[in-house]
């Protein structure tokens, strides 16, 4: 046995039992861990966007760039500036306009992303081909799988009652979306599982030292 | 009689779900703690990954990209070190390289690890570029000249002034490129660099993703696939070193019965419940 | 009308011009989602002014008035000035926050990836509970629901394969046939929403909270 | 001899990169014998006396695509490819220069176009006819959006908050705007009920919304008074900081209903299985489809996917909006359309060609191209 004489070791090992204590009950010693946590994640959410917007996408271009384009760049600034207008009562309304501009692109990114990525490629390999019958059991299984399509998008239509062929379609629609969530489920616990393996190879490894 | 047998199995179907955490605890400490180990069966995947590698001659260059970070250590973390045993054991040259800036530190520590238990020398057996970011931009660079891409190692030590490196320009130079993927970068070494190069490829990624890289192989485009714990526990017999793979997989095989085991007992508990509610 | 007619205005805008310059490569249109994209981030960054500020308040008010736990607010403020001031000396020093020798990269590694994944691997614990609790066959569905769990949780570790030598393969037919298409209408369905939520919203129909 | 067999074979063109801004030029090669170990492009234009090299070309598709910062619109580039044999090297100049321009119109994305035009006239139309006639409109139910009502009205009862748990994507994503909608519903029955609320946030300009939501659900209930900001919190910008802060949030406010709306990831059941331990109605609603079976097996009510698109029409009920959901079922119908008219020719086509008759064939590839 070989405990480790490294301080930063022994702090993430307390931090790590400090989280766990959660799955007994909640204790002074998670809550220490939990408000750390947050106090990290926040500087580090703004050193990362620093890093990964504002210096590569605002200063670079404005400090460094020739494009006469960079002065566009001008209006999200104008817009953001706006955002701060909530700290005064009178001025939070001027939040509307960066959130309504963020409402059209919304609206303009997603359509492009639903077409090209999803629906598409999604209908094409619905539909059946030759080749997906070469041999019977292959057959078989894309038909099983063609219903699933089908039915699933069935459920979710909206507009009509679902009864009569509607009703029952839907109905074999949920009983795939259930079969489908079953396996999503049973197919995520073993890298969850190798999860706490981690922990525990940390724990026993690198802070207790007593495996190899 | 029956009154108090009753209870017990509603009882356990109601049981207070600390008992649960307590037991799954206990069912993945007790195998790693006490170096419980599963006998692993070797699939087609990893074994042809494994004969890629066992086939180069003396002196080859193995290239292992770390394309992944803390998260999914636990699963491409064993198989980091099997494989570098493979290689060290094979006296073969390793470069590290990285596209995860995360990954940094983790696969640099695994790497150091390894070599220090076969007494491996830094620039002359083994090396670490680091990164650069710029993804398949500095994959595709590489292809011309690595130097064109990575001025210098993981330290800044000019690449010239490795021993090791004066012989390595380019994916020519490099026997195997082996991707440990927790994300799209696997994707990306076969589409760009077997594509463009016909560099052999080995891919090791998480369990999660096993099942969509697995097309690759079938193709041909990829020499092998090590998928999740379980491949890592795979290779370790390959190599005749069983390490936190196999211990790790005694866990997960326990684990996954003891969840099982509580499904069953819960569904039992239910019934007897709903069988006295119908009987009153 | 500066507090809806306007708004109302720029969400149609921007909306249809994303959308339009979709189809045409030519500049400056082709070009215009990747600055939206830009856009975003920078106003992102005004925003996030905002968030900073509600955290230092909140905590501020916990401290100032000694509620219970106030302490624990102390500990949030060390969190946020050591990653933020590491962060901000990382930067400045190597140029590259997550450079291996800086110090950011250093706390990063040693406090917040322990944090993480620790938090990360409480799943393994939850995913027994969940599993324990949810999968009872009360109904038909929940049996559905309870039947390819158990198989595929059994088929993807060698005790499996002990059990029935077939059962890898059955796993693996249920997740590329049985679970492949009904995620697929899903996924179609998901994408028909959001192109109907994104007309909506073009045409000024679905405002939520811009009325 | 076999140089000259090869040299022979080998031909390069050089063109401008179809349905692009311009700029590039695509350089593809044809014939070109398996043996190839590595295939160098290199470039010249006017006025220089040597070739630099352009790039690295596929050796699988024979493709390489030269978008080089200095290549300018309307200017001949010449290329030559160096083809990397075993033994030898060949050079092959392409047999005309490549000249870079840009299009206005993107030909690979007419499928789409197509598919936006038909599906948006369907939603125009519907809602145009839903406007003269608003009685005809019908929604299916969607039970956890009834629930909604029950959830804050038993919290109530029990004196306990309601938490309302945003997921991790911004603004951007349609299922955060959905969720908008939906605590827009439930603030307005918190004002109602006078009961207290708590909304966590993880994107702060998601929190800046939120905020504006409730205050107007307030105002719809006749309550602004009782609106305060302080219930609208912002976390921390960390997948599992936010996790933990949540999860300490719920075991200490004991909440007696939690809506757990947006966009989620891995983080989705230690939420769901915390909210359950507190004692909690949970209503889950995601568009992240790995997500949702872990809120389907944790939580009370789980709105799948579409039904959280659809729940702003659901709530609101007016006939504009009822009109734009059958508008989008029509679309799906269209789809199906689509994909059972591709089957069936498909399923002819293929019977007729093992007959001998290949043209039905290639119209069914033709439809499988055109996605």
């Amino acid at each position: 046995m070989h405990i480790s004489t490294n301080p930063w070791v022994w702090i993430a090992a307390i931090l790590t039992l400090a989280i766990y204590s959660f799955l007994y009950k909640d204790n002074p010693f998670y809550k220490f861990a939990e408000h750390l946590f947050m106090g990290l994640g926040i500087g580090y959410g703004a050193v990362l966007l620093w890093y990964n917007s504002i210096i590569p996408r605002l200063w670079n271009p404005l400090a460094h760039g020739t494009s006469p384009t960079r002065f566009f760049l001008l209006i999200p600034i104008a817009l953001g500036l706006l955002s701060l207008g909530i700290f005064s009562r009178r001025y939070s309304w001027l939040i509307k306009y960066p959130l309504a501009f963020y409402m059209g692109a919304v609206t303009g990114l997603s359509v492009p992303v639903a077409f090209e990525a999803n629906i598409f490629e999604q209908a094409q390999g619905t539909i059946l081909k030759h080749s997906m019958f070469s041999n019977p059991w292959l057959g078989i299984s894309n038909i099983i799988m063609f219903i699933g399509v089908i039915t699933t998008i069935t459920y979710f239509y909206f507009s009509k009652q679902h009864r009569g062929l509607l009703g029952k379609s839907a109905r074999v629609g949920i009983v795939y979306i259930m079969l489908a969530f079953g396996a999503s489920f049973g197919y995520t616990v073993m890298a969850r599982i190798s999860l706490l393996i981690g922990r525990m190879q940390f724990l026993l490894h690198d802070w207790l030292g007593i495996i190899k | 009689m029956n009154g108090e047998n009753i209870s017990f199995w509603e009882k356990l179907g109601k049981i207070d779900r600390r008992w649960i955490f307590l037991i799954i605890g206990l069912v993945v400490f007790i195998p790693i703690a006490f170096g419980l180990r599963m006998t692993v069966h070797v699939s087609p995947a990893v074994k042809s990954a494994y004969d890629t590698i066992n086939s180069l001659p003396e002196g080859s260059v193995v290239m292992i990209s770390i394309d992944y970070d803390a998260a999914s250590m636990p699963e491409l973390q064993p198989m980091l070190k099997a494989i570098l045993r493979h290689c060290f054991d094979k006296n073969l040259k390793v470069v590290l390289i990285n596209f995860w800036p995360l990954g940094l530190p983790i696969g640099n520590q695994g790497l150091e690890e390894v070599a220090r238990e076969y007494g491996k020398v830094y620039g002359v057996d083994y090396m670490n570029l680091g990164y650069r970011p710029g993804d398949i931009a500095v994959m595709l660079r590489m292809g011309t000249e690595i130097r064109s891409v990575f001025y210098g190692d993981i330290k800044g030590t000019p690449l010239d002034s490795l021993p090791m490196m004066k012989n390595i320009h380019n994916y020519d130079d490099i026997a195997v490129v082996v991707g440990l993927e927790a994300g799209s970068m696997g994707d990306a070494w076969v589409q760009y660099v077997n594509a463009r190069f016909k560099q052999d490829l080995i891919l090791g990624v998480t369990a999660v993703m096993a099942a969509g890289v697995y097309p690759y192989l079938q193709a041909g485009q990829i020499k092998g696939l090590i998928g999740g714990l379980k491949g890592a526990a795979e290779y370790e017999k390959l190599v005749n070193h069983p390490a936190f793979g196999h211990i790790g997989m005694a866990s997960q095989s326990w684990a996954h019965v003891t969840i099982i085991l509580f499904i069953i007992l819960g569904n039992i508990g239910y019934f007897m419940e709903r069988r006295r509610k119908r009987g009153l | 009308m500066l507090k809806k007619q306007i708004p109302l205005a720029i969400t149609f805008i921007t909306g249809v011009i994303i959308v339009v310059t979709f189809f045409i490569p030519h500049p400056p249109f082709g070009r215009l989602q990747q600055d939206a994209l830009t856009w975003y981030s920078v106003i992102f960054g005004f925003t996030m002014l905002l968030g900073v500020d509600s955290l230092v308040k909140f905590h501020y008010t916990k401290l100032r008035r000694r509620e219970k736990g106030w302490w624990f607010s102390i500990v949030f403020y060390c969190g946020f000035l050591l990653s933020f001031i590491t962060g901000v000396i990382s930067e400045i020093r190597f140029g590259d926050a997550f450079n291996i020798n800086s110090s950011f990269m250093y706390f990063y590694n040693t406090i917040l990836v322990p944090l993480q994944s620790t938090m990360f691997a409480l799943l393994a614990f939850f995913i027994a509970s969940a599993s324990y609790r949810a999968f009872r066959a009360r109904n038909i569905d929940a049996t559905f629901l309870l039947v390819t769990a158990v198989i595929v949780m059994l088929g993807r570790v060698p005790v499996g394969y002990m059990l029935w030598h077939k059962l890898p393969d059955l796993t693996s037919w249920i997740l590329n046939v049985l679970q492949l298409g009904p995620m697929r209408g899903i996924m179609i369905g998901i994408s028909l929403g959001t192109v109907a939520m994104s007309l909506r919203l073009i045409l000024g129909i679905e405002r939520t909270y811009l009325s | 001899m076999i140089m000259f067999i090869l040299l022979s074979t080998i031909t390069v063109k050089a063109f401008d990169t179809p349905n692009d801004g311009g700029k590039s030029i695509t350089i593809k090669a044809y014939n070109v014998p398996e043996t190839v170990k590595k295939a160098l492009v290199y470039r010249k234009t006017e006025g220089d006396t040597t070739y630099t090299l352009a790039g690295v070309m596929s050796i699988l598709s024979y493709r390489f695509m030269d978008a080089d910062s200095t290549i300018k619109n309307g200017k001949p580039y010449y290329y030559r490819v160096d083809f990397y044999f075993p033994d030898t090297v060949i050079s092959v100049e392409a047999d005309s220069p490549g000249i870079a321009y840009a299009q206005w119109y993107d030909k690979t994305k007419t499928s789409s176009l197509i598919f936006l035009i038909v599906f948006s006239t369907f939603v125009l139309v519907f809602i145009q006819l839903a406007k003269k006639d608003p009685e005809g409109l019908y929604i299916r139910k969607i039970p956890a959006l009834d629930a909604i009502d029950e959830a804050v009205g038993r919290s109530t009862e029990l004196g306990k908050p309601t938490f309302f748990v945003h997921g991790l994507l911004g603004i951007t994503d349609a299922g955060t705007l959905a969720a908008l909608t939906i605590l827009r519903r439930v603030a307005k029955k918190v004002a109602e009920y006078d009961t207290p609320i708590l909304v966590t946030n993880y994107d702060p300009i998601v929190m800046t919304a939120s905020q504006e939501t409730v205050k107007q659900a307030y105002t719809e209930a006749g309550r602004p008074d009782a609106y305060n900001e302080k219930n609208i919190i912002y976390l921390t910008y960390e997948q599992f900081g936010y996790t933990a802060g949540v999860d300490g949030l719920m075991v200490r406010e004991k909440p007696g209903a939690i809506f757990l709306q947006g966009y989620f990831f891995a983080e989705s059941l230690i939420l769901a299985e915390t909210g359950h331990s507190v004692g909690a109605i949970q209503i889950a609603g995601t568009t992240a489809k790995e997500q949702l079976p872990f809120f389907v097996a944790a939580c009370d009510y789980v709105l799948i996917g579409e039904e959280m698109l659809a729940a702003s029409s659901y709530i609101g009920r007016e006939p504009v909006m009822l009109g734009s959901v059958k508008g989008s079922d029509w679309g799906k119908v269209f789809l199906l359309a689509i994909i059972g008219i591709g089957v069936a020719i498909g399923t002819i086509g293929s019977i007729l060609q093992s007959a001998g008759n290949g043209a039905l064939m290639n119209v069914f590839e033709k439809i499988l191209a055109f996605f």
